[in-house]
């Protein structure tokens, strides 16, 4: 094995064994995990670039470890600053355990198809769900969900694998029953829709890190192992493309529909990660249909850039007070610092140029534009132009509503006058990952570089936005001003102290959407007036039904009920016992006389 | 020497008739199990009049013997805190149920093998009694009943064995060779009886109901040593035959039948997992479900894995019975709901619970992790669907309980005057260990080298 | 160079606009060169900083300027920059430009920055795919994803591009918040979608703000021009033809209500969608 | 068997079909002193002992000597009737080769259905036990029938265990009186899920 994955796992070890021995050990974490992180990203990024093929690191794996390596370079040093904070008992578990959980993650690209990936797979699946539940009551349903999906992606991967190992067994409809099982697997993993319930319901209630290694690190594996199944179960079938492109296309445009109606910043994000995941699906299934480079060049610089910035997001998420949006305002003014990450984070999601969203989209837009003419259903996929356009749109919506709402305007609540700023450690982790999107935004050939990309003259148009827009703000600031409160149609009197304005003039998280989420019919909106007090006004809340929500609760109402169907079976009475064992005894008997 | 180890565990019986202090009781009966383990170790492939030990028969003799010696351990401490001042009626009947189950491995003979079996039923009936109440006699009773009726049945199989062997003989090795000649029509017939009887004792699906009534009434321990190792004791059984048939030559047609049943158990497990409501039956119902899966390993023919089976979920299932107890001690109470935060109020007990129901769950780094893949490795698609929609039925049905107990609302630090006496903790986290232990490196070679006494024919 | 000639006429373009609707409601109205005359007012003006804002309250009107600037760039009406899938860059650019704008409207915390902030993201959704896919089908039709190799209208194409040019001219009306997606004048907040995000905004930062809106109805203007067949008169004729369709528009017409205007876009859309499938499957009049 | 109403002419009945089993075995015995130990030890046990120990138990627990059934006489008959006339139809299959008895199986056969039968509609915990002697006979009815008995220490286990669970039954059958003030098992239905 490469020696600079040996060291990194060491060091990964080495974290989780001090955390046992020397608990809680949260000083050595920069160390550990940021010190793997830069190692995995050199073997990685080294791997991928020299195009390596097969044992013991593919380019392909060599990517992904890059891209994990990234990330626990920015969240090592965090997560000492951010652990601090947690109660040594609690703090010495989870130095132990994330470690672990980082390893595995590295494992599952070192691993050949078979007993040991899945061996990791699971295991992943297993400590990250320890590292949630150690949230306490507030972690359940997140950490049950994310736990469920992942072993449903499991069983998915066990029958893919298994089949596939059978290599005499390929033949006839198993090789549709493999690429079944992989999409299953895979495609829970990445939130393949509409199996992405579980990652609004887990991301948020991680703590901050590990968020940001879930939907930064964790979920690409899903899409690794899709790209990756190609060396392993040959060329998929048409309909894996065509079931991508759709399900990828689809998700995402609910994904940010449905964050557009969700008040929990991390929530948001979540969505987000998943609108991300999905399109990024879309893309690998558009290339897997046309095999345009375009796609494959789209699905690697997205992985990366997203890695990168829902990491920043996420971390920066760690600074809030609170993760409701309806109750957060005006942060920019005590976390300047998270501000201005979470900012150029938000820029690069909202697909902006000059940062990194935007190449992706751009091209995915060339891609989907080079889909070939005439008849052929293939034609179809020019559509995916719209859907993109209008995916950019409501993302850069849901942006400025998250960033606004969160970090502009005035604090909707007093816990939103309490934030306090990270420290250093904590703006060390985020300054990195900010550096490498910034990097990965302007130098992206540095990355793309094996696949010959095609470029806008980024590197140009960000030296013309900052140099202009550095002399016009330079001029502006130097002009006369003066400080007043904000436009309130005149009702400033010199009685009222200061502004008439309050706080809950605002948009509120739900009205700001609310109008965008009148366009989208699965979505049904529910205003509720309630009166606090006989005379006082009639406070409007509005609520979100999702079709698929509500479709998921009847699910599981059908399944409990079946289960308290057989339930009844054992019902406490002896003789029905009884008599279930003579029928046993009569049916094999029948069986056997047959 | 067979004999020796036959009848050492009815020593402790005997002296837990007349002693009442806890802790004599407990070293007696762990020092009459550790001495055993010792001899078993020795009397490897000796024989002695319808006596002798093989490597399956030795495989099974250790469990149990190693288990019955953590769980006697346990047991001190768990009475010691429970205030049971009655702790001798457990080690009574324990010891008794370990001579019926010394008995029943070391019987080289189909009959006898049938006697101990049945003498297990008794023994442990008295370990489900225990001190009485309503519903430990409910459960008694039920247990009593339908076990009796099964093993009847079981019965009613070996007298057509042994009228099919020419009524010769019972003994193991001349079975085998003289079953080649006998009818395979009514061989067929006679295992039918021989699948009914012990699979009620195994806890098949429609078979289980008194499973996890006489699991969750009986005290934890007993519930451990039940789940642990009197399981064992039927599956083993029906491991017998299904070599049996397997000289016979009629494998394939038991396989259809072990099969069925196993996939059964699970799916149904699945099902009464998810709505339950008592950890302990819980936990009665997951031990369906993986006797449910050995059996399913023993269809595919691979009576090693089976084996193996067995050994993990034993070990994970003892370890969740005494991590149940523990809880039972704290919180009194059974119910899912009363329970909560114990990650909080008792850290080392939440984390054996989390490991040992994991571990249950069939998630690695623990064996049946591996067991299950070797198992799906060996199905065919269909069968491959089917055991993993249930491995997910019953994951669903462990995860909640498992996150609402350790993680969930609870009282937390409230909770007064935990028991704070080490065997609560140690015994489980050896059994954990072991059980981590064995997971990362499965002895496969080892079982596979005892199975072949099996000298297993498809 | 584009972006340079797009900067000088922005001011005259909505100056003499103002002027044209004054002369069709038979006022008087401005001198036509006003706007330039007002944006040096505004340029030598004390700006007002509302209390807690943020370096965003000053970077959006920059950056909304710089953006749209670039974004003219990419425009091939006088030699520029080119390559393939400009018209993209394009665009990002000018929603780069109103991500800020929408931000910043959001950073004095004021009801009306709000709801011009939210008001103001929908029209961007709802008219986004349309141009997008109305340029892609330019794209296809003219086999060059590059603004500068675009083909102009020929009968070949008639019907695609009939239906690209419907779609960029809703886009203009709703990018540019002319009638009637928006009403420039209007003086009553509740009604204001791109206006009302101004409102905090004075002097060189309204100046920015108002010289950027004018270059981005002119960039749109310009995507038209690129349509057309007049050759090197086709800016001129664009220009002169949108001049005279907002001035009568917006004296003639009404705006529409705003609940209504998914009703509105939806044509834009629609046409997006069918001027891409006419190029994809080939369709003929 | 099926169709008595009072419990202690079913416990007679049992008695009195332990004494014809126990000839039978002798009978076939044919001097082979195995069967004739093992006869032997079956009047004993089963045709003495066990129901003395019944009778014992039912005047202890002052209970009615009723038996109280899911099915009332005539369907608990009727069943019973389709019960045995399974257990003539199929018993020709269960004849093995070299059976002793080949006429015997198919009586076997039904013995065990029935006592199936009135250990899972029964109510009374008494009666249960009953249905499950009666089970037990018809096991070792079907032992004679096919075989030449099992070997003796195999037949005296089996009948010590089944002696052991009837003296266990027992005891709980006391522990479920004065427990529940009641010994109907259909009534104990506490333990479901």
């Amino acid at each position: 094995m490469n020696p600079l994955i040996e060291t990194a796992l060491i060091f990964l070890g080495m974290q989780s064994l001090l955390a046992l021995l020397r608990p809680p050990a949260t000083g050595f974490l920069p160390l550990s995990l940021g010190g793997s992180g830069l190692l995995l990203l050199l073997a990685g990024l080294g791997a991928w670039l020299a195009g390596a093929r097969g044992t013991p690191l593919d380019a392909a794996a060599g990517f992904y470890m890059a891209l994990l390596g990234a990330l626990y370079l920015g969240v090592g040093p965090y997560l000492r600053e951010y652990l601090s904070h947690h109660e040594p008992s609690r703090a010495r578990l989870e130095a132990f355990l994330l470690p672990l959980f980082a390893a595995a993650m590295v494992g599952v690209l070192l691993a050949p198809p078979g007993y040991a990936f899945l061996f990791l797979w699971e295991g992943m699946a297993l400590l990250g769900y320890l590292l949630m539940a150690l949230e306490g009551p507030d972690g359940l349903a997140g950490s049950r969900a994310f736990f469920l999906a992942s072993r449903l992606s499991g069983a998915g991967l066990f029958l893919a694998l298994i089949l596939l190992a059978h290599k005499g067994l390929r033949v006839g409809g198993l090789e549709h029953l493999v690429w079944a099982g992989l999409v299953l697997g895979f495609g829970t993993k990445a939130a393949l829709f509409p199996l992405h319930a579980w990652l609004p319901k887990a991301h948020p209630v991680a703590m901050s890190p590990l968020s940001a290694l879930l939907s930064g690190g964790m979920v690409k594996l899903g899409l690794y192992g899709l790209y990756r199944a190609q060396d392993w179960a040959g060329p998929p079938p048409e309909w894996v493309g065509w079931l991508l492109v759709a399900l990828g296309l689809a998700g995402a445009v609910y994904a940010l529909a449905r964050g557009l109606a969700e008040e929990d910043y991390k929530g948001v994000l979540a969505y987000s990660s998943v609108e991300n995941l999905n399109l990024l699906l879309a893309a690998l299934g558009a290339y897997f249909l046309l095999k345009s480079p375009f796609f494959l060049l789209a699905f690697f610089f997205q992985q990366a850039a997203h890695a990168l910035f829902k990491g920043l997001l996420f971390l920066g998420s760690g600074a809030l007070p609170v993760r409701e949006l309806s109750r957060l305002g005006g942060l920019h003014r005590l976390l300047p610092r998270t501000a201005a990450w979470s900012f150029l984070g938000a820029l690069a999601a909202a697909g902006l140029p000059p940062l990194a969203g935007f190449l992706f989209e751009w091209y995915l837009y060339q891609g989907f534009l080079a889909a070939p003419r005439g008849a052929g259903a293939s034609s179809l996929l020019v559509l995916g132009v719209g859907v993109v356009a209008l995916v950019g749109a409501l993302a850069a919506v849901s942006y400025v509503r998250l960033f606004g709402l969160a970090f502009l305007g005035q604090p909707r609540s007093t816990q939103a006058m309490t934030a306090r700023e990270m420290g250093g450690f904590g703006q060390l982790g985020l300054g990195v990952l900010a550096g490498l999107l910034l990097g990965l935004s302007l130098f992206p050939t540095a990355l793309l570089s094996p696949l010959k990309p095609p470029l806008y003259p980024v590197l140009p148009l960000f030296l013309a936005l900052m140099g202009l827009g550095g002399g016009l703000v330079y001029w502006v600031r130097r002009k006369p001003q003066r400080v007043y409160d904000p436009w309130d149609c005149g009702f400033h009197s010199p009685d009222l102290q200061g502004s008439a304005l309050t706080p809950q003039m605002q948009p509120h998280a739900l009205g700001y959407s609310e109008q965008l989420l009148r366009l989208f019919p699965f979505l049904e909106l529910k205003a509720h007036l309630s009166r606090e007090e006989m005379l006082a006004p009639p406070k409007v809340r509005l609520e979100v039904s999702d079709w698929l929500e509500v479709m998921e609760t009847r699910l599981t109402r059908g399944y409990t009920a079946l289960a308290h169907q057989v339930q009844r079976l054992q019902s406490g009475s002896l003789h029905l016992y009884l008599l279930l064992q003579f029928l046993t005894l009569l049916l094999v008997l029948g069986v056997v006389w047959r | 020497m067979l004999y020796v180890l036959l009848f050492i565990p009815l020593l402790p019986a005997l002296y837990a008739l007349r002693a009442r202090e806890t802790r004599w009781l407990a070293g007696s009966a762990a020092a009459g199990a550790v001495l055993s383990l010792g001899l078993s170790l020795l009397a490897q492939n000796q024989a002695a009049g319808p006596l002798r030990l093989d490597g399956v028969g030795l495989f099974y003799l250790l469990l149990t013997d190693l288990l019955f010696a953590l769980v006697a351990l346990y047991a001190g401490a768990y009475f010691q805190a429970s205030q049971d001042r009655e702790a001798w009626r457990f080690y009574a009947a324990g010891n008794l149920f370990l001579f019926a189950m010394h008995g029943a491995y070391l019987a080289h003979n189909l009959g006898l093998l049938w006697i101990f079996v049945e003498g297990s039923t008794l023994a442990s009936a008295l370990l489900v009694y225990h001190r009485g109440g309503a519903r430990a006699l409910e459960a008694t009773w039920k247990y009593l009943m339908l076990g009796s009726v099964g093993i009847a049945l079981g019965l009613i199989g070996v007298i057509l064995v042994y009228a099919l062997l020419g009524g010769a003989t019972l003994d193991w090795q001349m079975a085998r060779e003289l079953v080649r000649a006998a009818n395979p029509a009514q061989l067929k017939l006679a295992f039918a009886f021989l699948l009914v009887g012990f699979g009620t004792k195994v806890g098949l699906f429609p078979l289980q109901a008194w499973l996890p009534d006489a699991h969750s009434e009986a005290p934890s321990p007993a519930s451990a040593l039940l789940s642990g190792t009197l399981l064992n004791v039927a599956f083993y059984a029906l491991l017998r035959y299904a070599a049996l048939l397997g000289s016979a030559g009629l494998f394939g047609f038991a396989a259809g039948f072990l099969q069925s049943f196993g996939l059964a158990s699970l799916l149904a497990a699945g099902l009464f997992l998810f709505a339950q409501k008592d950890y302990k039956r819980l936990l009665a119902y997951s031990s369906m479900e993986h006797m449910g899966l050995a059996i399913y390993a023993l269809g595919l023919g691979i009576p090693w894995l089976a084996m193996l089976h067995t050994l993990f979920h034993s070990l994970a299932k003892t370890a969740a019975f005494l991590s149940a107890g523990n809880l039972l001690l704290a919180y009194q109470s059974k119910l899912i709901a009363r329970v909560g935060a114990v990650y909080r109020a008792w850290p080392a007990t939440a984390g054996l619970l989390v490991l040992s129901l994991l571990s249950l769950a069939g998630l690695p780094p623990f064996g049946l992790f591996y067991t299950e893949f070797q198992a799906l490795f060996r199905s065919s698609p269909l069968a491959m669907g089917l055991y993993l929609l249930g491995l997910l039925g019953v994951f669903a049905g462990l995860l909640w309980p498992l996150s609402r107990m350790v993680f969930g609302e609870g009282p937390g630090m409230s909770l007064g005057g935990l028991p704070r006496i080490r065997a609560l903790v140690v015994v489980p986290a050896a059994l954990v260990g072991l059980a981590l232990i064995l997971g990362l490196f499965p002895p496969t070679g080892v079982v596979e080298h005892l199975a072949e006494v099996l000298s297993w024919k498809l | 160079m584009s972006a340079f000639l797009l900067l000088l006429l922005a001011p005259l373009f909505t100056g003499s606009l103002k002027w044209l609707k004054a002369r069709l409601q038979n006022r008087q109205g401005p001198d036509p060169l006003y706007d330039y005359k007002n944006l040096l007012k505004l340029w030598r003006k004390v700006w007002i900083r509302p209390q807690g804002s943020s370096p965003l309250f000053l970077l959006a009107p920059v950056v909304g300027l710089l953006s749209t600037g670039l974004a003219a760039v990419f425009l091939p009406l006088l030699p520029g920059i080119s390559f393939a899938g400009d018209f993209l860059v394009l665009i990002y650019l000018l929603n780069l430009g109103r991500f800020l704008q929408v931000l910043a409207a959001l950073d004095t915390g004021s009801a009306f920055g709000g709801q011009g902030s939210y008001r103001e993201s929908l029209v961007s959704v709802l008219a986004e795919p349309g141009s997008v896919l109305a340029l892609g089908a330019v794209g296809l039709a003219s086999g060059s994803l590059s603004l500068a190799a675009f083909s102009p209208l020929s009968p070949q194409n008639a019907l695609v591009y009939t239906l690209v040019l419907v779609a960029l001219t809703l886009a203009l009306l709703a990018e540019g918040a002319r009638m009637p997606v928006d009403d420039p004048t209007t003086h009553l907040e509740l009604t204001m979608i791109h206006e009302a995000q101004l409102l905090d905004h004075s002097g060189p930062l309204l100046a920015l703000y108002e010289l950027s809106a004018g270059m981005k109805i002119l960039v749109y203007i310009g995507l038209i021009a690129l349509l057309l067949p007049f050759g090197g008169l086709s800016f001129p004729a664009a220009l002169l033809l949108a001049w005279l369709a907002l001035g009568y528009l917006e004296t003639y017409g009404v705006k529409l209500r705003y609940l209504r205007l998914p009703d509105l876009m939806s044509y834009n859309t629609l046409s997006g969608i069918l001027a891409v499938l006419g190029v994809v499957l080939r369709f003929r009049i | 068997m099926v169709g008595r109403k009072s419990l202690d002419a079913l416990i007679r009945l049992y008695a009195l079909q332990n004494v014809l089993l126990a000839l039978l075995a002798f009978g076939l015995a044919q001097g082979e002193w195995p069967l004739v130990l093992a006869g032997l030890v079956l009047l004993l046990l089963k045709g003495v002992l066990i129901p003395r120990y019944l009778f014992w138990l039912l005047e202890r627990l002052g209970v009615s000597h009723e038996v109280e059934s899911y099915l009332s006489i005539p369907l608990s008959l009727l069943l019973g009737g389709v019960l045995v006339g399974i257990g003539l139809r199929v018993g020709s299959s269960f004849v093995l080769e070299g059976a002793q008895l080949p006429e015997a199986v198919p009586v076997a056969l039904s013995l065990i259905l029935l006592g199936m039968l009135s250990m899972a509609s029964r109510k009374k915990a008494v009666t249960q036990v009953m249905g499950f002697l009666g089970l037990e006979n018809g096991v070792f009815l079907l032992a004679l029938a096919e075989t030449h008995g099992l070997p003796l220490f195999i037949e005296l286990g089996v009948a010590l265990d089944a002696f052991a669970a009837v003296v266990l039954a027992g005891v709980l059958i006391f522990r479920i009186r004065t427990t529940f003030g009641h010994i109907d098992t259909a009534r104990m239905r506490d333990l479901k899920g």
